[in-house]
């Protein structure tokens, strides 16, 4: 077996929730990696939209920004922010939306806004986190209406205690709300996170209660290794699996990506 | 109808002291040089409205030209903080720093609310996200055929918008190609707006349904080569990704900060 | 995702009787060949939804084909009456229609707004036309942030839509060149599509932001050369303006008509 | 000097309305004819814009339809009917809108929909004629919009009783409201009406009661003539001005905009 690293684990496992043909509403960063080895493996066919307005875009380095000239370049077209936006994403045209996130919850609640200085003050609303903030985030961006007009959504993101958090500070973009009933009774929004992958596991909404539920571990990551990463008392599936480890070709072409990708964003510097 | 200025003089006769303030340019064609300018002169009490922020913001705030900031995504892309933006937040250094935030579906419609004349826009937004206890601009109405609530928030309106283009021929009308962003939005949305251009050429030479300016919607066209950088013109130069990541070390802190603002924009002579 | 089928059977697969139909296309592209195809294989009870019905709608409802007509300027262009329109209306001949009429900046917002999934457009418009008197439809909603009455009515959102364009690549994307009035729109809102082509090409040869509709969002393609004459394809033939001056004398009277229907669509064969 | 008809004097009256420079929302017919000589003569500089998507276009010869290709070919560029209706009428470019009419009342609106069976028996309401139908008129296309979204409106239409009537038998395009009050009060709307210009004579709305008044005669036309075609107790100006005849240039320009147009819509036939 070709030895690995737990982060790209973490990216060929995300990468192979993206089935050929979907379209995919890609966020910057880790789901940006994902969906890009997906397409250079076993989803050709996987169409790549990102919010700059590039429609079906096969860049041949990542972006550094949601925007670099390459996904323009290699796009079948680009539209304009407005329409992308209305037509593409709010008109129903994505099949999933694929989003990191700096925190997390047990209702796949995802907080990109603000840590708060003192969490235990905030209680169960983000009003307070964002009048007393400890750490200021980027903000929103794309995420709170691709996690609602997008027909589902895949989330991925380091584990970690900070990053798994009971409740989130600010719930930036809707999971399933601070109860888990967050979605229910509306109609017209897409049926919400369907799988988390982080470099530790996979984790999916419980059908009934929408709590986030461990349901597979990946090789050599013990039920323990999640517990003490995750901030709430998580639960694994009954039928825990075992996630299939990365392909030699998978692992080739993610590193063939990402030292492309390495040699591209640097070669600027000589200019 | 457009007149052709000087970079400085554009600034000068365009904008003012406590305007609203729109540089835009999604990751593509940032009017850098234009910002630049700004500091320049000395502007303050400025309301700057842009969906991402950026390197042109972070130096417009660093340089205490803002009073306001109104925006849908704060980071460095794909590199972290943007640290001029918060140490004007936190420590209101060198000026405190309001803030107005939208999710990027949110900013993107309410430009086009505002190019479209509207004094609303209306979308499905928002859905379970705590923004709306952030800002009190986010309202809804109801739809009175299906009952469906719709988020609905002010369209942008701004005093000033700037923005940078590939070219303009000798009329004024102006081409943007490539990733266009809520470029054409925010100059028809706009009191007064200055677009900047890497060259002046007899013909345009486009295809039928090119984003294409009308001189007669554009006050002035300032010629500003590689005015972009390190964004960049597609056709004309790169993104300088690497310039991107160096920022993060220059804007850290504020000495490192300062220095840069008076070797690369206070000492460097007109365009 | 997009199949190549011949006109024909894409006709018979995507149209049922009873559906809400729009062939849409503004003077420029209008997909005739296909309504002919719709006219042969004797469609019942279709709503025909329109800006300008043309003469495709005037031979599509003279040949008994419409319960219902949705449009907001119903004349020859530059000519005078749709005689088999008003015949139907009048005399309910050859049955009777039903009209929905609204004006142009009306079903252009409509039609964006289906596109966007919107159930409503809001618009400034209707001020001090008596139209609202005769189209229940046309409703309002009240601007939450400045107190201003603004037009609404519901979101166009056919069964199906058909459009005629310049050319498709083997993929399935096609390219729409010159005045694409709302055929993006149309196809986006719409629950089924067909577009017709002029042709198939390796290749579709288009700038970064050319009107260019991605496969996957289209349902059948279906090659159908000149399949917009008398109406036109920049890049392929002009307008046969004399054929649309023709038309007053043959659509005057039922008899030339229905010799026309005879010679000139039901007896022709597949394209 | 040199002869000429009572056409070509309303088309070169009605051309010399518009000032170089203006952007101009172009009617088919009359309007357009008009719009072409201004743009050939005094005006070189008016943007003639179409409801087809052409922007700033120059035909050669007058088009046909309201989408010909001449129209976008030789156009700055062509957008979609949506932002044309969106960003560029409803948005505030459009100086004035210039329209035809079918019936037009002494508040200057406009009726393009119907021909009441019984106009005694309407009443001040087009609710009735709408129902009530003797003449089923094209509608009202893009012009209920543009008479409000534009800052001003210029009409011109042939002189007849039955086109000039006390009261329009139904209001598709607001003059003035059937009092001459309807756009007190409204913000966000254009002056409406300020010129109608006919074979006979140019009218004007009174500043106060916004009813039209005769402001000038053309050479050769007696008030006999006017009272006589018009519907209404018409009055006339105490400044009545005689209309300035065309000028030879004026003449040869407008002639042979018409030969050029006659020989290309007759050409087609021979293909």
């Amino acid at each position: 077996m070709t030895e690995y690293t737990s982060a790209e684990m973490m990216t060929i496992t995300a990468a192979r929730a993206l089935q050929n043909g979907m379209t995919c509403f890609v966020g910057i960063g880790l789901p940006s990696e994902a969906a890009n080895v997906a397409r250079l493996t076993h989803a050709p066919d996987v169409t790549l939209i990102y919010e700059s307005g590039t429609l079906q875009t096969k860049p041949d380095v990542l972006p550094l920004s949601i925007g670099d000239g390459e996904l323009c370049e290699s796009a079948l077209t680009t539209v304009s922010v407005p329409e992308m936006f209305r037509y593409w994403l709010q008109g129903g045209h994505i099949d999933v939306g694929f989003l990191g996130t700096a925190q997390i919850d047990r209702f796949a609640n995802l907080n990109t806004t603000v840590i708060a200085a003192n969490h235990q003050e905030t209680g169960k609303d983000g009003a307070h986190s964002y009048a007393n903030p400890r750490v200021r985030l980027p903000g929103g961006g794309g995420a709170p209406e691709i996690s609602t007009n997008a027909k589902e959504v895949f989330i991925t993101v380091k584990h970690s205690k900070r990053t798994f958090v009971e409740d989130v500070d600010f719930i930036t973009t809707i999971g399933f709300g601070r109860d888990g009933k967050g979605r229910d009774n509306l109609s017209n929004i897409g049926r919400g996170p369907s799988v988390v992958i982080t470099d530790l596991c996979i984790l999916k909404p419980d059908s009934a209660t929408k709590e986030l539920i461990v349901t597979s571990l990946h090789p050599g990551t013990t039920k323990e290794d999640v517990i003490e990463a995750t901030g709430w008392e998580i639960k694994f599936s009954e039928t825990l699996e075992t996630t299939p480890t990365p392909s030699k070709k998978e692992l080739e072409v993610l590193r063939e990506l990402k030292a492309r990708t390495e040699k591209a964003h640097s070669a600027k510097e000589a200019i | 109808m457009t007149k052709f200025l000087t970079l400085k003089n554009a600034i000068a006769e365009i904008v003012k002291n406590g305007d609203t303030v729109a540089l835009e340019g999604f990751t593509h064609l940032i009017p850098f040089a234009a910002g630049h300018e700004i500091i320049r002169q000395k502007l303050r009490d400025l309301t700057l409205i842009r969906m991402t922020p950026d390197l042109i913001y972070d130096q417009l705030v660093g340089a205490g030209c803002a009073k306001k900031l109104f925006f849908s995504w704060g980071g460095n892309p794909g590199v972290g903080s943007l640290h001029r933006v918060r140490d004007a937040i936190e420590h209101s250094y060198p000026c405190a720093l309001e803030i107005t935030e939208h999710s990027h579906a949110a900013m993107a419609n309410a430009y086009e609310a505002g190019a479209a004349g509207l004094p609303l826009a209306v979308f499905r937004g928002y859905i379970g996200s705590e923004l709306p206890l952030a800002n009190k601009d986010i309202s809804s109405i109801t739809c009175p055929f299906t009952g469906e609530k719709l988020a609905a928030i002010p369209s942008i309106k701004p005093d000033v918008s700037i923005i940078h283009a590939q070219k303009a021929d000798r009329e004024g009308n102006v081409l943007i190609e490539g990733i266009i962003g809520v470029q054409k939005e925010v100059v028809l949305s706009a009191k007064r707006s200055i677009v900047t251009v890497e060259e002046i050429v007899d013909n345009l030479e486009v295809t039928p349904n090119a984003c294409v300016l009308p001189a007669w919607a554009i006050d002035v066209v300032a010629v500003a080569p590689q005015g972009a950088k390190p964004s960049y013109a597609l056709g004309y130069y790169d993104r300088d990704n690497s310039y991107y990541k160096e920022w993060d070390a220059i804007s850290r802190n504020r000495e490192t900060f300062n220095e840069w603002l008076q070797s690369h924009v206070l000492t460097q002579g007109d365009i």
